[in-house]
């Protein structure tokens, strides 16, 4: 069993209009800057994929990676907590448009419901947003004497992920806080797509330090020296950049 | 009707559907004997409740490590690219439909798919296990099982008669006479001992047998 | 900060009547053998604590251990998924006598209650047991046309744990299978008792390997060579034994 | 009303009830300041929502890796002792229970225990991270914050007017100008600054203030 593939390209293919698209990382730790240009690259050969709804804790910084994939049009729906940053720009203006649609969901929640998406729980009861706008039209029921805001599973088609390594079956860790969400994007979709800075055999990595088992990941693609994107903002980057 | 399959036959010929890289939860017990006949150049991994993904057979005796064990508390070894992980974690596998297949034992299997192989009855003390949830979220649940119990009475019923694992959740039932798959509510048989008659089989079978294409014969090796 | 306590007594001075004690360990794996000795010990020379509930997924072998436990009359209540076993007399006595009551929980399920226990998720959907005998008197609802079973969270008052290394601050790592239910219930318990093979200073354990981070751990005691259930049981023990 | 706190003496105040060992969430901006003013001799130990316990302060400029941020996407460093997980896990810790003490800022606290303090209404693009999950599950819940707005206008309130983070959440509030505790569904004053008078702080709080025990001086050192 090898799930490695050859190139970002052959990596990204799988991914078509309209689907549903995890993006791991918080801010730019843990953000599959490579894999998301390469999608980026294909829709400007190809004019897709588009008409996307990401799923990621933030709504990019700058114009490279989540923020870049937004500025390129590809993107019609936003799930995240926190879609406010340092330069929110590309964002702020299509939202404020109405050219872009956002579901806002405590970081919490955002972080059990794709947790639920991968564990086969459909629904789950949490007192966070209780009261507030943001249970507006959900379940509310009452546990011990507590009210509890229902919420549901959250799913997708394709994830994509940073990992630190990661063996030929899939197997992966991931370096200090970019763990985020990504090990929880590997168990909601169906079909996992890794970049790691480092793929080594079966077996190169001792099964007690594994953070996402093998069986969470379909694809895995070798990016040795992947970019920051607090980097490359800093140097003021622009992706696709100036031909 | 003296002709039937051992364990070990109905256990290779269930092996024999295990795709390539397929990741596979034997039941404890005589399910765990698929594993021994993974045809050559095909790789299963093998997922246990109790945490390990991608573990080996038995270690020889007096070798065992009762820290490294499978859910049947039988002691395992480990394979190149092996995980260790929590339950919680190892039933996300299971109920969030990472599995690709989940091979069961049973007591009686339904024409409609369900599935007793938990509880003989009120008598004794009940113990479930895994058992509940490994038959939700498997992509496919396969039953290995003698066609007939001891007594020789049928297990594949029209309806279950002693208390249900779950509902609807069997797709395909391998027995020591045919290779049986439940669609749409009914039986349709799919192999069959070349000994063995349709109205033999049917004879002891609870519930109708549907043929909607040929009938291939079941062969299996000498094991 | 030090968490680490002094001896077995200490550690589980704590328990008391009537208290529900979470304890780790799948079979004889990961199973903190000396801790509940000790609680035995403290109970032969006491008479407390009685009247416990114990949450484990077995009902222990032979007689040492949750088995010894059990056989010295001090648990009220067992919630476990399987408590048959090679040498399952002593609860299977009681259990048939009705002097103990089971509250029999399917496996993956009782590991995502406690989960939820201690993940602040007072309930949640499960397919798990729809249809079934075990699903008797809990809401059912449906999601996306399809029947689950409404679960409710687990919690304890104590959870006893088998780790193989903890820092003074006690964040915790296992040795191979013997994970299992241990890091849900250091989770759940108001107060999480682990022996471990070894104790290190903080900083002792790689960040990145720490399986339990120490906000989930209140007391650690070292034995620094634990008893495995399996060989106890190999060589036919008895706790206490004859004296 | 010339005097009052400056944010790094409120923050001073608020760290002198974080008891030695405690595990604090401390909510990104003006609460980041209270883990500069630990006593001496009491160690908290720090949480972050993004995955990492016990933190410390910012590196040197120049020196930072992107990958040890804080909530507020500020590079960190480590303590030893330190451990990463993933967000399931990190919020686990926030929703169950297991914080001692989260400190957040605030645009309205209300007598009742409600907070507002991720929307200002309905312009702009709307952002929430983990605040409507930190105010959930600490075992308390403080707010840090001026008296007033910057215009003048109280943020104490009998309820408030702005989108809700929580509802009866927030146990005491630390101020620019006192220490307010809530209980009842009242403010109750412990401590206020001695130079102002009981009036003269009712008069720029926009609920009622009772005293239940005698209310003591707010003391802080120059910071």
């Amino acid at each position: 069993m090898d799930k490695t593939v050859a190139d970002l390209a052959t990596a990204v293919a799988g991914i078509e209009d309209g689907m549903t698209v995890m993006i791991g990382g918080f801010g730019g730790a843990g953000s599959p800057i490579e894999l998301i240009h390469a999608l980026i690259d294909r829709f400007l050969a190809t004019g897709h994929p588009t008409g996307l709804t990401i799923i990621n804790n933030n709504a990019g910084n700058g114009h490279v990676g989540l923020a870049a994939l937004i500025e390129a049009g590809m993107v019609k729906k936003l799930v995240c907590s926190f879609p406010r940053s340092a330069d929110p720009v590309v964002f702020t203006d299509l939202y404020l448009a109405g050219k872009i649609e956002l579901e806002l969901v405590p970081q919490g929640t955002l972080a059990e419901r794709i947790r639920a998406g991968g564990a086969g729980i459909p629904a789950f009861y949490t007192p966070t947003s209780y009261g507030t706008d943001l249970a507006r039209g959900k379940p509310v029921a009452e546990f011990d004497g507590r009210p509890y805001v229902q919420e549901r599973w959250l799913k997708a088609d394709v994830a994509l992920v940073k990992a630190e390594t990661a063996d030929t079956q899939g197997n992966l860790t991931y370096r200090a806080a970019a763990r985020n969400f990504n090990p929880l994007m590997c168990m909601a979709a169906a079909e996992t797509v890794v970049q790691a800075r480092r793929v080594v055999p079966a077996g190169g990595i001792e099964p007690e330090v594994v953070i996402t088992p093998g069986i969470f990941v379909q694809k895995v693609v070798e990016v040795a020296d992947p970019q920051q994107e607090e980097d490359l903002n800093r140097a003021n980057a622009v992706y696709p950049g100036v031909a | 009707m003296a002709a039937k399959l051992t364990n070990n036959q109905i256990a290779w010929r269930a092996a024999q559907d295990i795709h390539d890289g397929a990741y596979v939860n034997l039941g404890i017990g005589f399910p765990e004997k698929v594993a021994q006949y993974q045809p050559p150049g095909r790789e299963a991994i093998f997922h246990t409740e109790n945490g390990i993904l991608n573990f080996g057979e038995a270690p020889p005796s007096g070798e065992e490590d009762w820290d490294l064990i499978n859910a049947g508390k039988r002691a395992v070894t480990l394979k190149p690219g092996s995980a260790f992980f929590h339950h919680a974690d190892s039933f996300a596998m299971v109920r969030g439909g990472h599995l690709d297949v989940a091979i069961l034992g049973a007591y009686e299997v339904a024409e409609n798919g369900d599935l007793a192989n938990w509880s003989t009855g009120p008598k004794g003390v009940p113990a479930v296990g895994g058992a509940m949830d490994l038959v939700h979220g498997a992509k496919r649940v396969a039953v290995i099982t003698d066609h007939v119990t001891k007594d020789g009475k049928p297990k594949l019923l029209q309806r279950c008669s002693l208390p249900l694992t779950g509902v609807g959740c069997v797709t395909r039932v391998y027995t020591s006479l045919a290779v049986i798959d439940i669609e749409g509510g009914r039986f349709v048989l799919r192999e069959k001992l070349a000994v063995l008659s349709l109205d033999e089989l049917q004879a002891v079978t609870g519930a109708e047998l549907h043929v909607a294409s040929p009938v291939a014969d079941l062969i299996v090796p000498e094991l």
